[in-house]
């Protein structure tokens, strides 16, 4: 059983509709990072779950069951706010201890304690929440979604408003203590890497619809549309406009004259251009006589901590970012010549932006992580 | 009782002896002066209810609506009398007089039966009796339920003429089929009272007519005294109107109103208007207070009281709260008769008649007349003129008391100028309905001229004018 | 906010010097008199140098007013009670009645909210003069005239409209999503109303009733037309010291200081509510 | 609770309550409709808009209009002005700052309609501490309320002195509440203090500006106690402002229908106004706030 279910959600805003129909199905235990770009309604789409909205049509099932007629406070979800939205008026140990108390509990205290201890902040309990940093805010809102222990935990962003030392150890850390709950999880984040790291399984939302969902490998390798593909990597994805042709030995396309061959397809687009997606690291600096080596000129070269990326151009003008593991060796600048591994060469409609499957591609890739 | 003492205190009751006389010949039978008051209380309450029965309505309770004011304040001193003659039980509710015709005003327009008896002024009775708020007291008058020791012709004729009317815009007052709306209780009317140690110091007396006013006004002003010359109000309100100015008015033959085909017109533009108020309006721009347009009566009485100005042309008992209160100049005011009009032979004066009336929707009218009865006798005149400030009673008998006279002697020149003014005193305007509009109007055109906004002549054209354009809007 | 120039700070304080003169000699002069009898208040030049007198309150809280006349009863402890307690009651029913009001303009979208919001505040200009003669003749017939409850009810005219609108303003300051975190923690609507939203907007409820307490307070012409002596507030008593006999302003002015006591002891326990306003700044969304 | 019910639950109370107090008011729209003088019972008849046409072709009602909006846009302006520089230097929360806004609220405090009394005194031309004090610099014959050139600014002057303090009180509030943030961020940067008060500071506020003139611009343009206690409407008809006129033919003329016509005059040109206000106030909340 399905630990959430959303089915064919509508919701509008006066004349702006938000959701035209959205479904969405989250098996029980299940870590969900929701990605995509501000305003497409990620946060909206949580605040559906919590009951803070009503859906205009649809319905939202939890284990099964219809949570609709259900008010936020009876739905035993956890969340955690992108502001935080602490009570500030109360002190950090009665903000976590709140959905303590609203049960009932009237010895909340060693509970507080306990999830305190765990989010490091056992410390600052008794400060009003003006008082905390930004840091400490946000482990108070997280130890206020989670001391409940809810059934289902939505995480609004939670990462947003920190800096960016904090936010890294905080995505090392939070899959962990996340892993010790039972809880369903939602994750709202913008930041892909977040995304990857956080989510069993990734749901892309772009306008109002969810593009894809998978798991952040399917999402990296097998990105629904040019827009994902572009949203997941750094550096970003190489998108070029091309057109395939075809030979007597397949279809292929053609960097600086040189002819990449594709792998076959159903129907590969020929005779018009399409849009040719090269992860930087699908490139590879090869030496000249290596078949199919692809001759360009580097431009230009950054180290970024454990990679470089270099920038090349290739005879016919485009230009392109490689990537290589650092202190692996390449020419800095003039000549050389890049390889490509076609089989990791993705394919795009060029109106519609819709990936165009290639035969094969990821049971012949499958496995291989970066 | 002994014989001796009853009819020595019948005699006092009968009006044939004063009060002093009285306690005198008590002190001679051996009574002491608490004994004798209680027994003079006691024989007057008896006395009363001789020949009447006075306990008719006893059990009954009444309501009164009463104004904040040193004649209700000693009304409500002798209340305890009331009850005991009568049986009945007695509440009232006293308002400041800021708001007090507001209340009344607001009472009687909701058609509330919660008070009995109020007390009111002529004008406001020319609304209220239209209105049909009130009753006409004459059916009670002349009824089996009047005692015959009320008497009647004692009150003077002035004044309870003042008080009645037909009805009918421009009917004059107490004439044919006039209706008693209430009953004079006590009044005020309008003369000079004056600082006589201002006055010596410049050797002044006091002023003959409006010329000579003026002269002695500037007079003052001009001198170090620190004082202006005359106070008289001015604030835009019909109370500016009906003191001091109408009755130098009407002195010099001018009236507000005159009767041209069965309407009323305004005369307020006569060349006799015209004349009186280009002295009028001089005088205070010459000699009158700088914050006249402001002024009302408190300012006008704190004024002569604290020697801030030379004299007043305003209310006799005015002058006389400022005689006898706290003030700076207490026992140094006199007074004095005025006839404004150099060429008229006796004085003429508008009055204030504080009256008595009964609502019309009272539920125990009988009783409420009972009331009005015993507050406008003899009996509780006299007690209010002498033991509170009841100082000018409506009843000539209280005028006649010598204990009220040596009590009022003491205020240089007050009884001469009462008795000269007495005769002339009674309501000078025409009633109709719409008097406070005109007298507000009117105050509101003389503060223009004073102001030198526009001249007196110009003004007063304009404010007939206006005065018969509402007139005629109402339908009058 | 810190950084100012010691010329700036020069002129802050003189501007600031000027408006508390401006606005305090008034009272501070007020408060002089009522310690004069009416003949030191009454000279020419005024003096700010005179032998005290506790006359004025001793006359006024006694209730007995010694004349040479004789001695004079004065309601006035008693107007000042009714002036209390048709306030206090006031502006309480007024809270309860729109605070809940103010915190559903706020937030939520309702049809007819706005026109409902509307028409609380447009009771407020409807002229007093305007409603007092129906109001009189209503209230004869369904038995309210002059009694406590008719005039809670007529002062509503100017408590409620304030409190409605300055208290919602102060809701829509909150952000929605700390109520909304209450709720989720599994707290119901009342509860979160009553521990959230209230404790929040504290600051504007506290200045809306202290307002609207000082409007009811000042108000003197519903309970002149609706209201028997009995129930005048202190606005009507203290135009008592005006009659034909002259004018008390020693005891006009005591009876404004007792009159202001009341209110300002009000304001001053009001104050840590007001103040509040700061600390709770980063609330705001 | 159900969402859609909760919000009429929470206002239906208090809308009830005032409906009890519009009945009265549509009886007094009828009122304005009739011939109505209590003193002449015999003319009373039902006329339509005669009030009003009366009304409008009478120059003294023109001239009442004008001291009126003179009279509101004065009061209101200069309110706002002292009102806003007053609690912009009050606006940090110290202890002296603190005392001194709960003192600039005694002036509130004393009911205008003795208040003015005392303002009577204090500007009597012997008496009078005002007077004494200009008297000093020498001015020696100001007539405050008594003379037609100086009354609308007496009236106005005690107005300032009375209502100042309720746009302090509530824009000191306002001040305190807004977020810190934006001013934190100006003063990083290093932003102009006069720039930070046009572009931030004010229009931050503006909601706050925008209730606290509503209010007084609804008790301005209805102002009596004041008036009335000072000059009755005069000298002249310099001061005669609705209420003054409406309450002298209510009380002292009796004349009931024209009374109400005056008020309903007054009613429209409040609710005209204030709709305009309540609108702005929406725009500039939505603004301050972000449409949901």
């Amino acid at each position: 059983m399905s630990g959430l279910e959303l089915r064919h959600v509508r919701k509008a805003f006066g004349a702006h509709e938000v959701f035209p129909d959205l479904s969405l199905e989250v098996e029980h235990g299940e870590h969900v990072a929701i990605f995509g770009p501000s305003g497409c309604g990620k946060t909206l789409l949580l605040r559906l779950i919590a009951g803070i909205y009503d859906p205009d049509a649809g319905d939202i099932l939890m284990d099964g069951r219809s949570i609709l007629d259900l008010a936020p406070d009876r739905r035993g979800i956890g969340m955690a706010f992108q502001n935080f939205a602490l009570y500030p008026h109360m002190s950090a140990f009665d903000n976590i201890a709140s959905p303590l108390s609203a049960h009932g509990n009237s010895a909340p205290t060693e509970h507080v304690r306990e999830i305190a201890g765990l989010l490091k902040i056992d410390h600052v309990l008794s400060h009003a929440p003006r008082a905390l940093s930004n840091g400490q805010k946000q482990r108070t809102a997280l130890a206020r979604a989670l001391v409940g222990e809810p059934k289902l935990l939505l995480l609004d962003d939670p990462l947003r408003n920190v800096d960016a030392k904090l936010r890294y150890e905080m995505r090392l850390e939070l899959p962990k203590l996340l892993r010790g709950f039972d809880a369903t999880v939602l994750y709202v984040t913008q930041d892909y890497k977040e995304a990857m790291a956080l989510g069993h399984r990734i749901a892309v939302m772009s306008r109002g619809t969810i593009r894809q969902f998978g798991t952040p490998e399917e999402i990296y390798y097998q990105p629904a549309d040019v827009e994902i593909a572009r949203l997941f990597g750094d550096p970003t994805i190489n998108l070029l406009q091309l057109q395939p042709e075809k030979s007597e030995r397949g279809v292929h396309i053609r960097l600086s004259e040189v002819a990449v061959p594709l792998p076959d397809g159903d129907a590969l687009p020929t005779g018009r251009e399409c849009t040719v997606g090269l992860r930087p690291e699908v490139l590879a600096f090869v030496d000249a006589d290596v078949p199919a080596a692809i001759p360009v000129t580097v431009e230009a070269e950054t180290p970024l901590n454990e990679k470089v990326v270099s920038l090349v151009r290739t005879s016919c003008g485009h230009e392109l970012l490689v990537s290589r593991p650092a202190g692996t060796p390449a020419p800095a600048s003039g000549p050389a010549h890049i390889g490509v591994d076609p089989g990791r060469l993705l394919l795009f409609d060029p109106s519609s932006g819709d990936r165009i499957a290639l035969q094969d591609a990821v049971s012949t890739r499958g496995g291989s992580t970066t | 009782m002994y014989e001796k003492e009853r009819r020595l205190i019948e005699a006092f009751v009968g009006g044939r002896m004063s009060r002093r006389e009285l306690f005198a010949g008590l002190g001679k039978l051996g009574v002491g002066a608490v004994a004798a008051r209680y027994l003079l209380n006691d024989a007057v309450t008896s006395a009363m209810a001789a020949d009447f029965d006075w306990m008719k309505h006893k059990g009954t309770h009444l309501k009164l609506l009463l104004n904040k004011h040193p004649y209700a304040d000693a009304m409500i001193a002798d209340i305890e009398a009331f009850k005991k003659l009568t049986g009945m039980d007695i509440s009232y509710d006293i308002f400041p007089e800021d708001v007090y015709f507001d209340k009344v005003t607001a009472a009687l327009s909701s058609k509330s039966s919660q008070y009995d008896c109020l007390m009111t002024g002529a004008y406001q009775t020319w609304q209220y009796g239209p209105a049909g708020w009130l009753v006409d007291l004459n059916e009670y008058i002349n009824s089996d339920n009047t005692s015959s020791g009320w008497d009647k012709k004692d009150i003077l004729p002035n004044l309870l003429a003042s008080d009645s009317w037909s009805g009918k815009p421009g009917d004059a007052l107490g004439g044919e089929g006039a209706k008693q709306w209430c009953l004079p209780w006590a009044f005020e009317q309008y003369c000079i009272s004056y600082n006589k140690r201002i006055f010596d110091s410049l050797k002044l007396t006091p002023p003959q007519h409006m010329e000579d006013l003026i002269e002695a006004a500037v007079k003052i002003t001009k001198s170090d005294n620190n004082a202006y010359g005359i106070g008289v109000r001015g604030s835009r309100s019909w109370a500016t109107i009906h003191p001091g100015f109408l009755s130098g008015y009407v002195s010099y033959g001018a009236s507000d109103f005159v009767m041209k085909d069965g309407h009323l017109k305004a005369a307020m533009n006569s060349p006799e208007a015209k004349k009186f108020t280009e002295l009028w309006v001089k005088m205070i721009q010459e000699a009158g207070p700088k914050n006249w347009a402001t002024y009302t009566w408190y300012q006008v009485g704190n004024d002569l009281g604290a020697g801030a100005s030379g004299m007043i042309y305003d209310a006799d008992i005015l002058g006389f709260f400022q005689n006898n209160g706290d003030t700076k100049e207490k026992g140094n005011i006199g007074f004095h008769d005025f006839i404004a009009n150099p060429e008229a032979k006796a004085p003429k004066s508008n009055v204030w008649i504080w009256s008595l009336a009964m609502s019309n929707f009272s539920k125990q009218k009988d009783a409420a007349w009972y009331f009005l009865q015993w507050a406008t006798s003899k009996e509780h005149d006299l007690f209010g003129a002498i033991k509170g400030d009841m100082v000018d009673p409506a009843r000539q008998s209280v005028w006649d008391n010598d204990d009220f006279k040596s009590r009022m002697g003491k205020n240089k020149g007050y009884l001469e100028q009462f008795e000269k003014t007495s005769p002339g005193a009674k309501i000078y305007f025409t009633p109709q309905p719409l008097f406070f509009n005109v007298t507000t109007d009117w105050a509101a055109a003389l503060q223009r001229m004073v102001a030198k906004q526009v001249p007196v002549d110009e003004g007063l054209d304009q404010l007939a004018d206006s005065i018969n354009k509402q007139m005629e809007q109402a339908g009058l | 906010m810190d950084h100012t120039s010691p010329l700036e700070t020069i002129f802050r304080r003189v501007a600031l010097g000027v408006i508390l003169v401006f606005f305090l000699f008034p009272i501070f002069w007020i408060v002089l008199m009522s310690f004069q009898t009416n003949e030191q208040i009454l000279r020419i030049p005024p003096r700010v140098f005179f032998s005290p007198t506790l006359s004025n309150y001793k006359a006024l809280i006694s209730g007995e007013l010694i004349t040479t006349v004789g001695s004079l009863k004065l309601t006035f402890m008693h107007n000042l009670w009714n002036s209390f307690f048709l306030s206090t009651t006031s502006v309480l029913v007024a809270l309860v009645l729109g605070v809940p009001a103010a915190y559903a303009f706020a937030r939520f979208k309702f049809r007819l909210g706005e026109d409902i919001a509307f028409t609380l505040l447009s009771i407020r200009f409807a002229p007093p003069l305007l409603i007092l003669l129906p109001l009189s003749l209503l209230f004869n017939e369904i038995g309210l005239s002059d009694t406590y409850i008719g005039l809670i009810w007529v002062y509503q005219l100017i408590c409620l409209p304030l409190i409605v609108w300055i208290v919602r303003g102060y809701f829509e300051d909150i952000s929605p999503d700390i109520e909304h975190a209450y709720r989720i923690d599994g707290h119901s609507w009342a509860q979160t109303f009553f521990r959230i939203a209230v404790p929040l907007a504290r600051p504007g409820i506290a200045a809306a009733g202290l307002l609207s307490f000082i409007f009811a307070w000042n108000n003197f012409v519903f309970a002149l037309i609706l209201g028997s002596a009995d129930k005048q507030p202190v606005t009507v008593g203290a135009l008592a010291f005006v009659t034909a006999a002259g004018i008390s302003y020693g005891q006009i002015a005591a009876a404004i200081v007792l009159s202001i006591l009341p209110t300002l002891a009000l304001a001053l326990y009001a104050q840590r509510y007001l103040v509040e306003g700061l600390s709770l700044g980063a609330v705001k969304g | 609770m159900n969402r859609r019910v909760l919000p009429y639950l929470l206002s239906l109370p208090a809308l009830i309550v005032c409906i009890g107090i519009i009945v009265p008011f549509v009886i007094a729209i009828y009122y304005s409709m009739q011939r109505y003088n209590l003193a002449l019972p015999y003319l009373r008849g039902f006329i339509w808009f005669g009030n009003y046409q009366s009304l409008f072709t009478s120059s003294e009602f023109w001239k009442t209009v004008t001291v009126s909006l003179l009279y509101t846009v004065f009061t209101v302006g200069i309110e706002l002005f002292l009102g806003l520089g007053t609690a912009l230097l009050l606006r940090r929360p110290t202890t002296f700052n603190n005392i001194a806004a709960i003192l600039l609220l005694l002036p509130l405090m004393t009911a205008p309609a003795i208040a003015s009394l005392m303002w009577k005194l204090m500007t009597n031309p012997g008496f009078g501490i005002l007077s004494y004090l200009i008297s000093l610099v020498g001015i020696t014959n100001f007539k405050w309320a008594s003379s037609p050139t100086t009354a609308l600014f007496t009236v106005i002057l005690v107005d300032i002195w009375v209502y100042t303090p309720f746009i302090m009180v509530l824009l000191i509030a306002g001040l305190r509440a807004l977020p810190r943030q934006p001013f934190e961020a100006a003063e990083l940067d290093g932003v102009p203090r006069t720039f930070v008060f046009f572009r931030i500071t004010l229009p931050m506020l503006m909601p706050y500006i925008i209730t606290a003139v509503l209010f007084r611009l609804i008790d301005s343009i209805q102002q009596f106690d004041i008036i009335y206690a000072m000059t009755q409407g005069g000298p002249g008809d310099s001061t005669l402002v609705f209420q003054v006129a409406a309450y002298l033919e209510f009380f002292q003329y009796t004349n009931v229908g024209r009374s109400a016509a005056i008020l309903m005059v007054l009613w429209v040109i409040t609710y005209v106004l204030s709709l305009v206000f309540v609108k702005n106030w929406r725009r500039l909340r939505e603004r301050a706030h972000g449409a949901v």
